[in-house]
């Protein structure tokens, strides 16, 4: 159960297909799986359909894959904060799938999870419910919802240990789980990977059954909205 | 279409939007003038909840105490409490749906006499997404707008049917404008106060949606 | 924001009434609500619906229930290890409705989360799946399982913090945590309240917004199979 | 019906049913013959799940170090390993339902030629329930049933159709019985391998279900 790979690219050998599906961790630029989507840069993948909340911003995060056009198709709850995407999608060089973001989260933990398709409220009456099914439950109308399976996780943790239980920090946690449960093979990359017997038992946040193959890396975690208060305000 | 009467400032309708909110409460606050209604919870314990995985939100960190793993759901850098709690997204819209929150303080392009609300999309002009506020104004207890009462050519915000595409059908309970505070209620809306120095006859001028009595 | 309470009987204080429904956090013995079941059968609230996976032994957990007559359905995947269970639901004093372990998990985490039903294979074919509509997702049948809200919902953890945060330790995790999100009212029952601040954000199992109750006191825990080995045999 | 032949004892069943697994699968083992199964991996990296909300499922306690904190899905008290994590049964069932458990290996009352199973009630009889049964056949990559081949009074187990309340239809891809192994390919049962002793005339004769080439 050899998980641990020595990059990012050697970590993404072999899984990697030109229209591929894959789902992304990560939140804005928080918690993203950088060296991956560096990694999928260099690759050259085309044609790409991502899973992931943002696209990053023009030269972090996913947004470097739309500077490639190695995207084809981005199922988000959020494209702001990135010019490149704006003109590829109107240009209709890229396509969109909106999806609020907690029916985004569900499907992607549903898909890992068996469940094929859940019924939310959210969306009931909007754009988001148009050619879906809607049912009513106790006088309440839902919307029918799929999981989605994708053909590969790329996601962020803070530590592993080296059978891929994951520990995440903050709200670097973000989508990185469910996202990882929906790949059919998930890649994780981490700041640490610690001794087997070192994580809590108690306090895994992702087991290792969701996770195929661990890099380690050095992160440059960039910070999207810098907002401080002065020592002299508290 | 009136002259745009004043009424309270961003500051003002932040103070009255606090004033929703009852001890022991979670909350969750959009980003705009909602965002500064955390200024005005005074001793009142209030929980703030962000929907990218974390209850408990603190202030922005001093200067140099940034952490790129510590931001709230606008991309914003800030700080933890003694009672903060992480988890994951599913998780965070888990208890968002669940109706666990008890209120959303969220802006909005346009609302409706119905309480649909438009707050995320300009076709053809602004295509950022919805982002988690149509998850919000589904699950959340209370749905509460703070908005401008009218946009700078001086209409009405607040309307008979809402023209842009909806966040949510039928799922503002109260509006809380730069005139004043209107009710969703059976039939139209009903105004519960009015801002200083305006009048019921301004705020019903400078309303396009029904009110009723 | 008050969640402590002195005792059982007072943290279900103005909570209980006859005919209502309550799911339960435990796994045969492991993790169970002993004391607030027992404040339960003190505070003699009858007609009782309980979702919980078991229903604890002859005279231990949810079993103490049984004898004083307090419960009228159980909603439960296995019920083995239990003779008045048998007596009671075998002569029709007791109603019972089996659900799929994972099922009945998914149905408390569906209900706390606002998904009103869901898409499962668990049961396709089989007794489960008798009068539940099913769909065919890419060539496969699943059923459709609901979501459950419970009026009340009585876990057990480990600790806790005063705003309700709760740690759970090693399978007395068990159906906890979603019992608890399925409750309108969730009290819960600790071995240790401690300071706010002395749990690690990152490690708490589950947030105090679904915690509405707290109480510290001390558990039997009682071991249903005590298996175990020789040190010579190691 | 025949007089029952012998073939493997309950320990060679599990010895065999071991050589299912291979290096890095994630194993869900059911209670009785199964749970042997666990003492003839011999170096293999398995690790077990426990459906009760735990991966890394390590031996007994010694004696005195029993903690009720920690059980498996038999409710028996067990350890924990240098991998183990814990997780809730939400969690659990989710792995288990979404196919990340590489194999399930349980024991049957009933298996039919279709891949039909019945492990969980006889009508009248035995009314405990199903437990995790219906979600891991449900949901695991493969099924590996661990029986015997009649029962005592030496009627087949394995038959054209079950007869009890089924688990799950259609799920079983290998039965292990003290007389041989056997496949669930289209058209029915394939003869994989005979324990030792066991003739091939013995196993279709003490098999009630269609046997294919």
């Amino acid at each position: 159960m050899k998980k641990v790979y020595g990059t990012a690219s050697e970590a993404l050998e072999g899984v990697l297909h030109d229209g591929m599906f894959i789902a992304a961790g990560g939140f804005g630029l928080c918690g993203i799986p950088e060296l991956l989507i560096a990694a999928i840069r260099d690759a050259g993948t085309k044609d790409l359909t991502i899973a992931s909340n943002n696209c990053g911003i023009d030269d972090f995060g996913l947004g470097i894959l739309l500077q490639t056009r190695q995207i084809r198709k981005m199922i988000s709850s959020y494209v702001g904060e990135n010019a490149e995407f704006m003109r590829q999608y109107l240009s209709k060089e890229l396509e969109l799938e909106f999806n609020p973001q907690g029916t985004l989260a569900e499907r992607m933990r549903a898909g890992g999870s068996g469940i094929a398709g859940f019924y939310t409220k959210t969306g009931v009456g909007t754009m988001i419910a148009e050619g879906k099914e809607v049912k009513t439950f106790d006088g309440q109308d839902y919307i029918l919802e799929r999981g989605i399976v994708a053909d590969l996780s790329i996601v962020k943790a803070w530590k592993a240990d080296d059978t891929g239980n994951l520990v995440f920090r903050k709200t670097a946690r973000n989508f990185n789980p469910p996202a990882a449960m929906c790949g059919r093979i998930c890649v994780a990359e981490v700041e640490e990977i610690v001794p087997r017997g070192s994580l809590d038992p108690d306090q895994i946040h992702l087991p290792g059954i969701y996770v195929h193959r661990i890099v380690q890396g050095t992160h440059e975690k960039r910070i999207e909205q810098r907002t401080t208060r002065k020592k002299e305000d508290a | 279409m009136t002259e745009a009467p004043k009424g309270w400032d961003r500051n003002r309708m932040a103070a009255r939007a606090a004033e929703e909110l009852e001890d022991g409460m979670y909350v969750n606050l959009g980003i705009g003038i909602p965002t500064l209604v955390a200024n005005y919870v005074g001793d009142k314990d209030i929980t703030l909840q962000s929907e990218n995985g974390m209850l408990g939100m603190g202030p922005f960190p001093f200067e140099g105490e940034e952490d790129p793993d510590l931001i709230n759901a606008g991309k914003q850098t800030i700080t933890e409490l003694d009672r903060t709690s992480y988890f994951d997204s599913a998780t965070s819209f888990g208890m968002i749906r669940g109706g666990k929150i008890a209120a959303a303080i969220l802006g909005a392009m346009e609302v409706a006499e119905n309480g649909d609300l438009a707050n995320w999309m300009i076709p053809g002009k602004l295509i950022k997404g919805m982002g988690g506020a149509m998850d919000l104004v589904a699950g959340v207890g209370r749905v509460i707008v703070v908005m401008d009462h009218q946009n700078k050519a001086g209409e009405s915000k607040i309307l008979r049917e809402c023209t842009l595409p909806l966040t949510g059908k039928g799922v503002v309970d109260r509006i809380i404008t730069n005139l004043g505070v209107l009710d969703v209620v059976p039939g139209g809306l009903r105004i519960v106060e009015l801002a200083e120095g305006i009048s019921e006859d301004q705020i019903r001028a400078a309303t396009q949606a029904k009110i009723v009595d």
